[in-house]
């Protein structure tokens, strides 16, 4: 790919006390582009999106922007630069309503004041576009379900102008309906020139929407695929570090019993 | 205060004169500003030599134990006690004379075989206080009503200056208020006038009991915010209440002259270090304490403080200076008062 | 900033003209007058209770202690009772934000009291101008917020245990303030016993404030549910509004035709009325205020939106040192002095009684700047009645500990009850 | 119960003989004397201090107060020290109780005034027998937690402000106990006196109970280590074993031979150091006390499973309720006497800085009734040494919410570390 | 099917303030059966599971137990009657070691004492058995990641005697293999005659596993399925409510892009 990545990460790495969780890892995202990363449990992957997002800025190792070299050291550095994310852990303030939710961190104003109106119309917009169930953008968000909760999420990181979105696990809660929405979703991001990070555990939506698939293991690279020149056992194994897995196990037996 | 040398105190401390000093609290001025200076200095004075160990027990009378603890370990001849609770420190009385250490209850009269006593009279402190508010009514007394503030329900002495305000007061004006003031606050007490007034209504009160200059200051805001100017009481002698006293706000203050007090104390302290009986002039009369001993005793009598007798008291026993008192704000006052 | 570039609505599927889904089991929406009653039952329902509570306390306590002893309710009574609570109600304001964020600050008596000493000393003691010393000790009472919320934002100490600690130390340091100068008069003519004394005895003052204050709220009403209307989101109907204007303007002037019964108008209630919108409209307008009320519901939620949660912490608390220092402030003017007894007693337990009374939650996110008047008026009211009908100290104790008790437990089980009416 | 029939290991796969898993990325794990000392270090950098830095300062302050004044370690100085921490430390092993939890108590202060103004009340002015009047203010104590614990834990309201409310009331209902009568003595014979004031002269007093104490110790972790072999799982090797025994001993005697130096064994020693050692077992070694732990770590997994939060809560406060009885009764044998002031003052601080110097957090979860004691001690050794030393009251104040800062200060930001360390 | 369910729900119904969250939900479990239980975000789901649970006790309908009607109404009412639960939001207690969460609730004891050693060692057995990979079973679960506090949560639901285990959402955090063994842990309970209630939002692990299926809509019953006789289209269609829905829409749009 000859256009610079907007956004690249270098031999990053990050230790919490006694555990290496992050080691020399790499990725690059490119606009219009969505990249999955994929790994097992404690791969690493929440670690390396807090330290795109600024939440636990990484102990070693680049972060460049459009080429440049960046210092992403709070949550706000990463919004300013124009990445947005949606955690695994939802993060929402239950006591403010959904239009409060979605603003949170960049209300609009009039004259230094908050701007409820255009804030209430902009949601109204915003929701019904991504048609979002929601009784009223008025209620405290601690009424909504999970699912809902999942999209007031989503839907929050397009406020803003992201030229990233991280998408931490969107999809793990949410109902076949609601996932095919943000799948939905996810393919209108990279239309719109967007670049993409989505991670998740379900190899179906991984290779419905992904470009590329970056494999964690272990807080290390293990790999980059491309969709179309790549199968779900491969990836897998890549996950699991070896041919022979529960996984591939599984399936064997299943193939046997279907015999 | 420290310097003994190593090894076991108690002997270290045989032949010079060591005396234990205890004083209940510091938020009120005079243990820092009066009691501890003058008896340090009347003791260095009769004693050049003397070490003496300096306790404050921040009003509780657990800590006041563990003072008399400490002071038995390090050595103490003999302790100048000011009890937090005379009742409470009565086994700590005991302990220091079963081990051979003399007591002399200051100020408080402290319960158990206490060697010597001086104090002013909380009771007649009182009775000062509500005779000088009927001689400040005069006849208005039998056409109208009084507000007593007493002072803190929690405060053993508050409950004697009730009674001795009570012995002079009932039967000869109305009563009609009568409060208690958790903590000595004067918002409280504030809060409390204003509800009298509002209660009893302005022309019907006389005069105002107060039992400290504490609460008389937020008794005196409240009736100034009524419009009213009654006999006003107060004790302690503090220089906002003489500064009151010079505008007209406040009637009277009891001052006890801590000076004598303190001299007392500390001539009574040396002899009984030096070994000696205590002279009769230093124990004029006897008290029999709480807890049934008959202690030989001087009894001071406490001084009322008027507008016309500034000058004659806290001036003349070293309360405050007259620049103290008379700053920018009091001093045309002072000048009618012929302070200045 | 923000010119909201979410996918827009030429997108594909789905289908624009899509019915506006709604959830069949959600019971109540938004509609209207009719709406608003609905809404009403539900939020009684499900424990938003807001003042409620709180006005109807107010209307029994006046009630009881009106039918024991008339005075209770004399133009005269009523009125020092309104100076009163200046004091009280500007602690419990500082209160209310640190409640905002589910903390507490047990600290604000003691700064109360040294803020008071350091003015008194300063100014009285030492000369310097009183402006200056009413500045200084202000910024003091920032400072120590400053030390308290630092401790709490930066190094992790939960703040019921920095603030009970500074509860003790601000005592020390005042004690060493005072000194030996003990009790310290302040003079009449000074800035703050005339902040706390002064009473504007002409009637007008008392109904021009009044008149103001609806005339604001009808405009800001109106305006709004212009705004909203020509944007075309859900406005408040105009019949609604002039309800709300008619209950407030008897409320504010029922209450300047009793003031003016009595003395007029005291200046210290009106600092403490416009202190109030200032600071109700800081919180709910504002971006600052809406991050105080992020940090109250979700701590991490507000870190990972941008928001400094170490910069809302500290500054709350420095909120809460500033108005207790004020409160200090009112509480010396009313005595005209400073003593060592300052910010000592029940002050504590009354400001924290009057923050929840008043409506604040205790956990967090929930609440309003007005508590601090509406709890501030329900305790004073009740010390008032006390002090009238002399009721002994013991019970006083058990009282004041009664209504704080009652009050979070109203507080509680309206939380419960929200918490299982919204998600828990 | 419980015979375990998880799914049985002769299922097909995984294969039986699959190397056991092990991340490689886990820097540390168990492996016998040389793990200890690495898991040492580990637990140093992961913030788990445990007791050590208040051993440490117990070492500071008593290697400062000793060299600025010889008569601070006297034997007698030591020996008085070892009484007077008995009434604060009983009251600080509720604390630990309740902070285990996560919450805290503030209304111990005032309950121990209570229960000790009861005894006296009803012993020497009702004369009722010692015995009942003792088991009356003791089970005072624990009525009154359960009230406590009743609003915290059936009506949801905060514990911090029940018993901020509770510590009002109580002192309330104390002062009407106590009446008109004010401070009441307690006689020298009376059970309470004898109970704070008892020595056991003998040198052999104090040496034997350290020998049982050592012998216990060793015995338990023997037989421990015997059946843990036995049952194939990592136990403590008998080197280690015997190192802990050597360190214990050492201050065993060393603590004896001080005593016996001055005049023996004190009662009061020796019944706080068995109830700490009953309780001890009780939160480590009973499913009570697993399940205090269980809800201070996490109340929505103890109360799924299966563990009655309630229950937990209310009788927590109740311990904290009859420990801030016993610690009253203990003060109250101290002086002799109930007062008006009895639990007030700085008892309250005190025993919150005892609980957490001694190393107990304030998050809830983690902690040990050992903390009351090495609190207290603390504590205690900075007061004497105050005392000897003349330190004014003002200074004092600020010392002591200095002390308590520095300690949650250590806690914070030992939890800190620990969650960077662990799972945030 | 003519023998006796283990477990029977009768027109539960279950309401949170405006939220009429189950009614007249049915439901039945049997021995050696896997049920699987789908149904849009917020459907019932978990409030179902809660009320078995004996969480939220519901406010009407029947539960069975064996054939006898019982009343759940404390966590520890299921419990002893057999009915293991692992919820979505884990719930163990991160302070303590992984042995005392294993057992939380139904400790060890000899001479009413804990017996922390034979603890020890029946959970080495069974952490082994399933082969999850942890470094110490004394270690505080704080230090897990998320995929191995999950595994943690599924193995304390076989301590004790279950004949009921329900499994809410089981694998939404799992990697790939640690998916696959929970599968197969599931197929291994029904093996030893275990009921298992499975919720998922994943239709190819629902399918794998399940012997029914029931689905749920709007906290109503929405069709029984049986596995072997119907499809995932059938199963999504009756969760949508719907047979046009994003997920249909999706498919067809990819069947399309693909021709
Ligand atoms: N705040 C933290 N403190 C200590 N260790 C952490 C912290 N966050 C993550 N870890 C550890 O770092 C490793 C990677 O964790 P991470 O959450 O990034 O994994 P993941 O790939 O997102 O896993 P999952 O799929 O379960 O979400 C794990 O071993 C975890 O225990
Ligand atoms: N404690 C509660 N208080 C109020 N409403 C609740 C509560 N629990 C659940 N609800 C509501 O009940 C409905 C069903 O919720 P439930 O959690 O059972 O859904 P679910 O099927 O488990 O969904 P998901 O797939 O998102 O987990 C939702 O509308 C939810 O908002
Ligand atoms: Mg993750
Ligand atoms: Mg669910």
């Amino acid at each position: 790919m000859p256009e610079t990545p907007v956004l690249t990460l270098r031999g990053i790495s990050k230790r919490f006390g006694a555990v290496q969780a992050l080691s020399g890892f790499d990725l690059e995202v490119h606009s219009g582009e969505v990249v999955a990363l994929v790994g097992d449990n404690g791969a690493g992957k929440s670690t390396a999106v807090k330290a795109i997002a600024g939440v636990n800025p990484p102990d070693e190792g680049v972060i460049e922007w459009e080429g440049r070299p960046v210092s992403i050291n709070r949550p706000h550095d990463a919004q300013n630069l124009g990445i947005a994310t949606v955690y695994q852990d939802l993060a929402l303030c239950d006591n403010l309503d959904v239009v409060a939710n979605l603003f949170l961190g960049r209300e609009l104003r009039r004259f230094g004041v908050l701007d409820e109106v255009r804030m209430d119309k902009r949601s109204r917009q915003l929701l019904d576009t991504l048609s979002i169930r929601i009784p009223s953008v008025r209620i405290p968000v601690a009424s909504l379900s999970g699912g809902q909760r999942q999209t007031v999420a989503i839907a929050r990181s397009l406020i803003g102008e992201p030229k990233v979105v991280i998408l931490d696990e969107p999809t793990a809660a949410l109902g076949v309906e609601q996932t095919a929405e943000v799948l939905d979703l996810v393919e209108r991001l990279r239309d719109r020139g967007l670049g993409t990070i989505l991670i998740s555990h379900n190899m179906v939506d991984v290779m419905a929407v992904a470009d590329r698939i970056a494999v964690m293991r272990l807080g290390r690279n293990n790999g980059f695929f491309d969709k179309r020149a790549t199968t779900t056992e491969e990836i897998i194994s890549a996950i699991t570090g070896a041919t022979e897995s529960a996984v591939t196990r599984r399936q064997a037996r299943k193939r046997e019993e279907e015999r | 205060t420290s310097g003994a040398a190593p090894g076991s105190t108690a002997q270290a401390a045989q032949n010079e004169i060591r005396i234990g000093l205890l004083l209940p609290e510091s938020k009120t001025t005079r243990y820092e500003k009066f009691d501890r200076p003058y008896i340090e200095q009347k003791i260095k004075e009769l004693a050049p030599e003397a070490q003496i160990d300096y306790y404050n027990a921040a009003e509780s009378p657990t800590t006041q134990q563990q003072q008399v603890n400490t002071a038995l370990a390090k050595g103490d001849k003999v302790l100048i006690l000011d009890a937090v609770d005379a009742k409470s420190i009565q086994s700590s009385v005991q302990k220091a004379h079963d081990a051979g250490v003399k007591v002399v209850a200051y100020d408080r009269l402290a319960q158990g075989p206490v060697d010597a006593y001086v104090s002013y009279d909380n009771r007649k402190v009182g009775e000062l206080q509500g005779q000088a508010l009927l001689d400040a009514l005069g006849d208005r007394a039998e056409s109208g009503q009084i507000v007593m503030h007493n002072g803190s329900p929690t405060d053993p002495n508050a409950a004697e200056f009730k009674a001795g305000a009570h012995s002079v007061l009932d039967g000869k004006v109305k009563i009609g208020k009568e409060y208690d003031t958790p903590n000595w606050d004067p918002n409280n007490a504030n809060q409390q006038m204003s509800g009298a007034i509002s209660s009893l209504g302005k022309d019907n009160i006389v005069g105002v009991y107060s039992a400290n200059d504490g609460l008389a200051a937020g008794i005196a805001t409240a009736l100034k915010a009524a419009g009213m100017n009654v006999p006003l009481t107060g004790q302690d002698a503090q220089l906002d209440a003489i500064q009151r006293i010079l505008l007209g706000t406040q009637t009277i203050t009891v001052e006890k002259p801590y000076k004598p007090e303190a001299d007392i104390a500390a001539e009574m302290a040396v002899n009984l270090a030096e070994g000696k009986e205590l002279p009769d002039s230093l124990t004029p009369t006897t008290v029999t304490s709480g807890s049934g001993q008959k202690v030989p005793a001087t009894l001071l009598t406490p001084v009322v403080v008027n507008k016309d007798n500034i000058k004659d008291t806290v001036v003349k026993d070293g309360l405050y200076t007259v620049e103290e008192i008379c700053t920018p704000t009091y001093a045309s006052a002072c000048k009618e008062a012929g302070l200045q | 900033m923000s010119r909201d570039r979410g996918p827009d609505a030429s997108a594909q599927e789905p289908a624009p003209d899509a019915v506006p889904a709604v959830d069949t089991r959600l019971l109540v929406r938004e509609e209207g007058l009719k709406g608003y009653l609905t809404e009403f039952r539900r939020k009684m329902r499900s424990g938003e209770l807001g003042s409620l509570p709180v006005v109807i306390a107010v209307i029994i306590i006046w009630t009881v202690f009106g039918s024991l002893d008339s005075t209770f309710l004399s133009a005269q009574n009523l009125s020092d009772l309104s100076q009163q609570i200046v004091g009280t109600g500007m602690i419990a304001v500082g209160i209310v934000f640190v409640l905002l964020l589910g903390e507490i600050d047990l600290s604000v008596g003691s700064v109360s009291g040294l803020c008071a000493a350091l003015f008194a000393v300063l100014n009285v003691l030492n000369g310097m101008n009183e402006w200056l010393a009413l500045l200084v000790a202000l910024a003091g009472g920032a400072a120590v917020g400053l030390i308290h919320g630092f401790f709490f934002a930066k190094v992790g100490v939960p703040a019921f245990v920095v603030t009970l600690a500074g509860n003790l130390a601000w005592n020390g340091l005042m004690l060493q303030v005072l000194g030996t100068s003990g009790t310290v008069n302040i003079p009449g003519e000074s800035i703050v016993s005339k902040l706390y004394s002064t009473i504007f005895h002409s009637p007008a003052a008392a109904y021009v404030t009044a008149a103001v204050g609806v005339g604001l709220f009808l405009a800001a009403s109106l305006l709004d549910a212009r705004r909203r209307r020509a944007a075309r989101v859900p406005f408040r109907p105009v019949a609604e509004i002039v309800l709300r204007t008619v209950v407030i303007a008897a409320i504010a002037f029922a209450a300047a035709y009793i003031l003016n019964q009595y003395r007029g108008l005291p200046l210290a209630l009106l600092i403490f009325l416009i202190l109030l919108v200032v600071l109700d409209f800081v919180l709910r307008r504002t971006t600052y205020g809406r991050q105080i009320f992020a940090v109250g519901g979700n701590i991490e939620g507000a870190r990972r939106a941008g928001i400094s949660v170490p910069f809302i912490r500290m500054t709350v608390f420095m909120v809460a040192g500033t108005m207790a220092a004020a409160g200090g402030i009112f509480l010396a003017g009313q005595i005209q002095s400073a003593s060592q007894t300052s910010g000592g007693g029940n002050l504590l337990m009354n400001v924290i009684a009057a923050a929840v009374i008043g409506g604040t939650s205790l956990f967090g996110g929930r609440g309003s700047v007005w508590s601090a008047l509406l709890g501030a008026l329900v305790i004073g009211s009740i010390q008032s009645g006390m002090n009238i009908m002399g009721v002994s100290n013991a019970v006083q104790f058990m009282i004041t500990g009664s209504v704080l008790l009652a009050a979070v437990v109203v507080d509680s089980l309206s939380r419960r009850t929200q918490k299982a009416a919204g998600r828990a």
